[in-house]
């Protein structure tokens, strides 16, 4: 493996944190401008990533080490096919979030749009940031970055629901991450000596088989952000942000950096062999096949739309960490293109609920009956995305889910095959009876209020609606032009498995 | 055991001298009666200096045309000279404060200072319930 | 059989003290306490201490004590009931958590247990007068050995305070102005109104004090003066000399009075420049050593002849920083503290 | 002797003499003399710079007071460790003195200014030769000097709370220092010296005497008592609380600081590991202490309105982790504490000196009073922002680099609970920061609403809260970001300050 030692990292990671300046400074003053530091910065971001594709597809690494803070403390970036598949997700999307922000704020005319956009650049950095990381404490510090920087987004409009919803997210993320991961981190220096990842895991052999399920259940527990039960609970609290903080929060900046780490932490700092020795791959294959149930029958009884998403994230990111904890080659590769076929579906899903708000002030899922007629695009976009989450082809989810199925197979898991099916359907029925509610159903209010309101098109601007589209897309394509991120897993396989 | 008694009666002394000092600081509620406790329990380890350097039979340490006679030790005298000087000027500051407390609150009873604070201004009387516990635990550090 | 009867004593003051509720009456046994006490060291050879003790136990604490009396209150208040029945019937008592038996016992306990681990240290201790106790040997030895050819003072605690450990002393001194800068932030205001015409009424009538005043106050003023450049032969120095010239001043000022506020303001302002003025001849004597090439307070470097003459004269210039400096701070702390405000 | 070679005693000249010159310059222009105090504290602090430079290029350097060689008379010891210390004390006492001239003249009276800066300076003076001196009795002796100094400075606070905490401060303090006045005396009477080098050759035959042992216990106590070492930690929040704004932050910055250095010079210094850890079991009741000092402090922190108040049972929770480094005494855990010496006396410095900015701008202490500065004072909110988050733990800031060593510190000694305790408390400290945090930038008045409701006002209200930037005058913003700056600065580039800690740490444990 060949590694090509290049500033691209970093640079990628700082455009954003240049974003900040450039936004804050342009403030209130100049609205334009600075909309479009953050547009400009997007794209550049995205095509810094994209440009490192070539050289990682061809087995390469790009590593970058930035300073030294103690022996042991450094900030370092790496750049490889795991990384990357996450940041082209993630900076990809942020340009579409971008657009998809100006239409919403504006539209509403919501207040500290500074503040709004700096925070989102910083979360951007922050995810960028966590791909990239060579080491735990690269990670660990980009990781609490994303916390700082969503919870002014979290509690953006500051009424006391917001205040408190975002109070609850940052006890969660902040406080495990503060007391099971960086206890985690500790042990595994004391235990390791290094927090560099590496392929192979760093802590084989090292420590004792308890002391090792000590550390990986703090590690697991410390990740909030993957918001595996019992630690989800700040999730739906968090759905009193603005509709693209959700979609940012659910499909990019936050959720996916948690089971990022989970992932990071099960394959380069474990190392598959050390975890299918220690049987805690199977452990936390149950563990979270219990969220994946639990989560969504929790989400068949939401009524608010955004809670009924946020519990289906909750589930959809077990999916990822069930994937990899079975420790099946397979598995893996279905976690990693969930990662970005779940984004995809996702974002599209809150951009659709932010978009219901936006045009009508609605979040019921009780109100939307009929809905689809006002906002066909809209609505057809968020058919498109349940589809995909439900995992029926030709759309992105299917194939994630069939990787997934494939890896339970490989490992020997069957009835991993039983709770997949099982939450499939689960999925389905909550998605499906809005989209048959909103194409299909007279609205309840046409029968008590006697101006019947005009069925007219009641569409969004075309600033929010494009990006939704756009997405909701982009999970056709990714079904039928996978090969990019199918390669990229591969890669990852190949190095964590050690075939070459 | 006599030769015990005989050769420590001196540090004993002291001892209780400087126990009576300090009972008074942290029990008396009088300021003044804590301050004067203070120079009571200060002297006592003045006492305690000076015995050290008491040599038997030595005469002060002043330079005699005589030989052979032994002095007693001087550096503890210094170092207590010292050690009065700083005890009297914290006596003047204490004193100080508390005359300017007495202009504040018009008492110089430490309980009742404390019930004014209540009623001005809750905080202190968090501290007054912890009195208790904190100097309990005061010789633990032993 | 002496020494045992007045350590007894001792006992017995510092016990009075404590439990009687007249202040005044505590004070004044404060101050039996430091005259015993004096005595005591006097016995112990501790001739220069027990000066100090004297001047300043004696005499000023209890002068400061009473000062602040005047300014304050005389009774000890409070604590109506007797330790005894706190501890036997609390609940008949409406008593503050300050007043609790628990507390009560809390403190006996921790003293108790204070004086315990003191007594527990004693057991190794050299006993009472042992000349073969480290102490006596290993420092002190060479001090009493040597440091008259070193110094060229005879009294050897003159010759450690201001030479060998010149440095403590400035230490002290310090300490002394801190005191005096401290009373000056805590208690001065800019308005000087004195009554001092009730004062002088009051004191027309005592001729006598104030005839033997006008007799005495030369008198004490130059024996000061004589404690100060006598210290390196004798006991005493600065600071004993500097506290009685102070007495002298303040000895003046009750017995006549304060006629006129611009007495008083000249006083102030004289005290004002003096404190600084005596920390400042003692520090810049060390300065000065240095700036001849020695090591901070290192009088033989300073070119004044010979060694023994430098070091000699070094001695008596930071003696005299120490007696204006403790005199200036003493006028001011008695000025501060004595003056009524209506 | 040139120049450099006196070096040491200037160190603590320079701040003496310009204490005692204040109040006569002062007369002519307050001004100067306030120009004064500032440059003092520059020389003095350049002093210590090129002090510590010399140490690391060549070692301990000694200073003979009075030309007499120790133990005959007292000596000044720059090594590793007082050279650090005296760097950060001498750093923070000039930072503030840059501060201070705004907030004394809101906080003390005119004509009091003066003798405030005589004893200001004589407070770091006192720090200064605590620090610097190799003598036992002369620690004493500046103990003294540091703590008269301190009881005045503290009952000058505008409340009259302020003189009650001062005496209480004043009677704990005078316990605390006579403890060590008769531990001196018994170290004396065993050993026959007060040179700290020489006690420490002359005490490992004595290590078994009853009379060292009582020693070391009350020195230990007294210092504890200064250091305000849990339980004997009650006269600090009140004095913290109460005292002028300049005085709680220079206090709080450095002040345990320099008993925390004593603790350890005596420990180690005069003292020796070998004691420490087989004769006595102080490292256990240390550690005992320490870890109900870090908790209980982090908890009442949390339920105090006041932010001075919150600041200093902080503080008393830090000094706990202070302690514990120096408890587990293994090399990691060292580097920590020592660490933590000038890590704790930036971020305290940072969020005192925010505090004594908003006290000047608005008269008001308590945490209510923050809400909504973000916009009136970002500047200032910002550097509060970040000592609150180095306070947290934060990475990049200086207060992960002490938790990274200290919990690595334990994990090596085998100590697992405490790395969990060590977490716990910055949770905690994550709760009362953070709710200070939220209210400085999320925070609507609603009561403008509820109070006056006509049309006009209510719209008014609806608008987004507008407030006029009013920001701390420059004087007093710039050395708060300054310490704010440098507790990201020694958070990122930690290799520096640890680089300087490493050797005090191998001297200490004689590794």
């Amino acid at each position: 493996m060949e590694i090509i030692q290049s500033a691209q990292p970093l640079y990628t990671v700082a455009v954003s944190l240049l974003a900040i300046i450039l936004i804050g400074l342009s403030g209130n003053k100049d609205p334009n401008l600075r909309e479009s530091w953050t547009i400009l910065a997007a794209i550049i971001k995205f095509f810094m990533v994209v440009s490192m594709i070539p050289q990682i597809l061809d087995s390469k690494v790009i590593e970058y080490s930035l300073i030294t803070l103690l022996p042991g403390l450094e900030i370092k970036f790496r750049v490889d096919a795991l990384a990357l598949t996450f940041a082209t997700t993630a900076s990809f999307l942020w340009i579409i979030t971008s657009f998809y922000s100006i239409g919403y704020m504006r539209t509403l005319k919501e207040h500290a749009q500074t503040r709004y956009f700096m925070c989102f650049a910083g979360a951007m950095a922050g995810a960028i940031g966590v791909a990239f990381s060579a080491n735990l404490f690269t990670l660990f510090l980009f990781y609490e970055t994303i916390t700082f920087c969503t919870f002014p987004l979290v509690a953006h409009s500051e009424k006391p629901d917001a205040i408190k919803g975002a109070r609850k997210y940052i006890v969660y993320l902040l406080g495990t991450s503060l007391a099971f991961q960086l206890f985690a981190i500790f042990l595994t220096y004391n235990v390791a000596g290094t927090l560099e990842f590496s392929n192979q895991g760093i802590l084989a052999g090292k420590a004792s088989n308890a002391l090792l399920t000590v550390i990986f259940i703090l590690f697991i527990a410390g990740v909030g952000k993957a918001a595996m039960m019992p630690l989800h609970a700040w999730l739906p609290a968090a759905m009193v942000a603005p509709g693209p903080v959700s979609a940012l929060l659910h499909a990019v900046a936050v959720v996916k950096v948690g089971v990022f780490t989970v992932v990071k932490v099960i394959l380069h700092v474990f190392g598959i062999d050390l975890l299918s020795q220690l049987g805690l791959g199977t452990c936390l294959a149950y563990f979270a096949s219990f969220t994946i149930i639990v989560a969504s029958v929790i989400a068949l009884r939401q009524d608010n739309l955004k809670a009924c998403l946020a519990y289906s994230t909750i589930s959809q990111l077990s999916y990822i960490v069930l994937g990899v904890a079975l420790l099946a080659p397979s598995g893996i590769t279905g976690s990693i293109l969930h990662i970005t076929m779940h984004a995809f579906a996702k974002i599209t899903l809150f951009f659709t609920a932010g978009t219901i708000y936006l045009v009508t002030h609605k979040t019921r899922i009780s109100e939307l009956a009929g809905i689809g007629k006002q906002m066909p695009f809209t609505m057809s976009a968020f058919a498109v995305a349940s589809l995909s989450m439900i995992g029926i082809p030709p759309l992105g989810g299917f194939l994630s889910k069939w990787f997934l199925a494939i890896g339970s197979i490989e490992a020997k898991q069957i009835p991993i095959i039983i709770v997949l099916a099982t939450s499939s359907i689960l999925n389905a029925s909550y998605f499906l009876p809005i989209v048959h509610a909103a194409f299909f159903k007279e609205p309840h209010y046409a029968k008590h209020q006697s101006p019947k309101p005009k069925q007219n098109m009641l569409e969004a601007p075309a600033l929010v609606l494009i990006p939704l589209m756009i997405t909701a897309i982009g999970t056709l394509v990714l079904f039928l032009w996978p090969s990019l991120f199918l390669d990229l897993a591969r890669i990852v396989v190949a190095g964590v498995t050690g075939e070459n | 055991m006599i030769e015990l008694i005989l050769g420590k009666y001196n540090y004993w002394v002291y001892i209780t001298l400087m126990m009576i000092g300090f009972y008074a600081m942290i029990e008396k509620e009088n300021l003044i009666k804590k301050i004067i406790g203070m120079n009571i329990f200060q002297t006592a380890v003045f006492l305690f200096y000076i015995s050290i350097a008491k040599v038997k039979g030595g005469t002060a340490p002043i330079l005699w045309e005589k030989e052979g006679i032994p002095y007693d030790n001087p550096i503890p005298h210094v170092l207590i000279l010292t050690a009065i000087v700083v005890s009297v000027s914290t006596t003047a500051v204490a004193l100080a404060l508390i005359i300017r407390i007495f202009k504040e609150y018009g008492t110089i009873e430490e309980d009742k200072i404390l019930i004014m604070s209540e009623v001005s201004g809750k905080q202190d009387s968090t501290e007054n319930s912890k009195f208790l516990s904190s100097t309990s635990l005061l010789q633990k550090g032993e | 059989m002496i020494d045992l009867m007045l350590l007894l004593f001792l006992v017995v003051c510092a016990i009075a003290a404590v439990s009687m509720k007249d202040l005044l009456s505590t004070t004044i046994i404060l101050g039996v306490y430091s005259l015993i006490m004096t005595v005591v060291w006097t016995r112990l050879n501790a001739v220069d201490v027990a000066f100090t003790e004297a001047s300043v136990g004696a005499g000023i604490t209890t002068v400061l004590i009473i000062a602040a009396l005047s300014r304050t209150k005389r009774e000890e208040e409070g604590q109506e009931y007797g330790m005894w029945s706190k501890l036997l019937n609390p609940q008949d008592l409406k008593l503050t958590d300050k007043q609790s038996p628990l507390l009560w016992l809390t403190s006996l306990f921790i003293v108790l247990i204070t004086g315990a681990v003191l007594i527990y240290g004693t057991i190794d201790m050299p006993d009472f007068g042992d000349p073969d106790a480290p102490a006596n040997i290993h420092l002190a030895k060479r001090f009493i050995e040597e440091s008259y050819e070193e110094t060229g003072v005879p009294n050897f605690v003159t010759a450690i305070l201001a030479s060998y450990r010149g440095y403590d002393t400035l230490g002290e001194t310090t300490v002394i102005f801190t005191a005096g800068i401290s009373l000056i932030l805590l208690l001065r205001r800019k308005s000087y109104i004195c009554d001092t015409t009730i004062k002088e009424k009051e004191m027309k009538e005592h001729i006598v004090i104030r005839t033997i005043s006008r007799i005495l106050i030369p008198f004490v003023q130059l024996y000061a003066l004589y404690v100060i450049a006598h210290g390196e032969l004798s006991p005493g120095g600065g600071f004993q000399g500097g506290v009685i010239f102070g007495s002298s001043i303040i000895l003046y000022v009750i017995a006549f009075g304060l006629e006129e506020g611009r007495k008083v303001r000249i006083f102030r302002e004289m005290g004002d420049l003096l404190n600084s003025t005596g920390v400042l001849i003692y520090a810049g004597i060390g300065v000065l050593c240095l700036l001849a090439g020695g090591a901070y307070l290192e009088y033989d470097k300073l070119p004044l002849g010979s060694e023994k003459m430098a070091s000699s004269l070094g001695i008596y210039g930071i003696e005299i920083g120490v007696g204006i400096t403790v005199a200036a701070v003493m006028i001011t702390i008695f000025f501060i503290t004595a003056r009524h405000e209506r | 002797m040139t120049l450099t070679e006196s070096l040491p005693i200037l160190v603590i000249i320079i701040p003496l003499i310009s204490a005692i010159i204040i109040p006569l310059i002062g007369r002519i222009d307050k001004s100067i003399a306030f120009a004064f105090v500032i440059s003092a504290n520059f020389l003095s602090f350049i002093i210590s710079i090129s002090l510590l430079n010399t140490v690391m290029e060549t070692g301990r350097i000694s200073y003979w007071l009075g030309g007499w060689e120790p133990p005959w008379g007292i000596e000044y010891v720059v090594d590793y460790l007082s050279g650090f210390v005296l760097v950060i004390v001498s750093f923070i006492a000039f930072i503030i003195s840059v501060y201070a001239k705004k907030s004394v003249e809101m906080e003390v009276e005119g004509e009091k200014i003066l003798p405030f800066y005589s004893i200001y300076m004589l407070l770091v003076t006192g720090f200064m030769g605590m620090i610097i001196t190799g003598d036992i009795f002369n620690l004493y002796v500046f103990i003294e000097i540091s703590a008269l100094a301190g009881y005045a400075l503290i009952a000058i606070g505008k409340k009259r709370a302020a003189l009650i905490a001062s005496y209480n401060y004043l009677v704990l303090g005078t316990i605390g220092a006579t403890f060590i006045l008769l531990g001196i005396g018994y170290l004396y009477m065993a050993t026959g010296t007060l040179n700290m080098a020489d006690l420490r050759e002359r005490l490992p035959m004595l290590y078994d005497s009853k009379v060292v042992l009582t020693a070391f216990a009350f020195i230990t106590v007294g210092l504890s008592l200064k250091l305000a070492l849990f339980p004997f930690h009650i006269w600090l929040p009140n004095v913290y609380n109460h005292a002028p704004s300049v005085v709680s932050a220079l206090m709080a910055a450095t002040s345990a600081k320099v008993i925390a250095y004593v603790l350890v010079r005596i420990m180690f210094s005069v003292f020796t590991m070998k004691f420490d850890l087989e004769v006595v079991p102080v490292t256990k009741i240390l550690l005992f202490l320490s870890v109900i000092a870090i908790i209980a402090g982090s908890v009442l922190a949390i339920a105090q309105t006041n932010i001075k108040r919150m600041l200093a049972y902080s503080s008393i929770g830090q000094i706990g982790y202070i302690v514990l480094g120096i408890a587990i005494s293994n090399q990691l855990s060292m580097t920590g504490s020592l660490i933590h010496l000038l890590n704790h006396a930036l971020m305290k410095g940072t969020l005192f000196l925010v505090v004594g900015a908003v006290v000047y701008k608005t008269g008001m202490e308590d945490i209510s009073s923050l809400k909504g500065m973000g916009k009136k004072m970002p500047f200032t909110m910002a550097a509060f922002t970040i000592g609150a988050l180095s306070m947290i733990g934060v990475p990049l800031t200086v207060g992960f680099v002490s938790k990274w060593y200290l919990a690595l510190g334990a994990l090596k000694a085998g100590m697992w609970f405490l790395v969990f305790i060590i977490l716990v408390s910055s949770l905690l400290n994550a709760v009362y920061f953070w709710r200070v945090i939220e209210g400085i930038y999320f925070h609507q008045k609603p009561k403008v609403r509820s109070q006056k409701s006509t049309t006009k006002d209510s719209i008014e209200s609806l608008k987004p809260e507008i407030q006029n930037q009013d920001d701390a005058p420059v004087g007093m913003l710039i050395p708060t970001l300054i310490l704010a700056g440098l507790c990201i600065v020694f958070g990122i580039a930690a290799f520096i300050p640890v680089s300087v800690v490493t050797p005090i740490v191998n001297m200490l444990l004689e590794v």
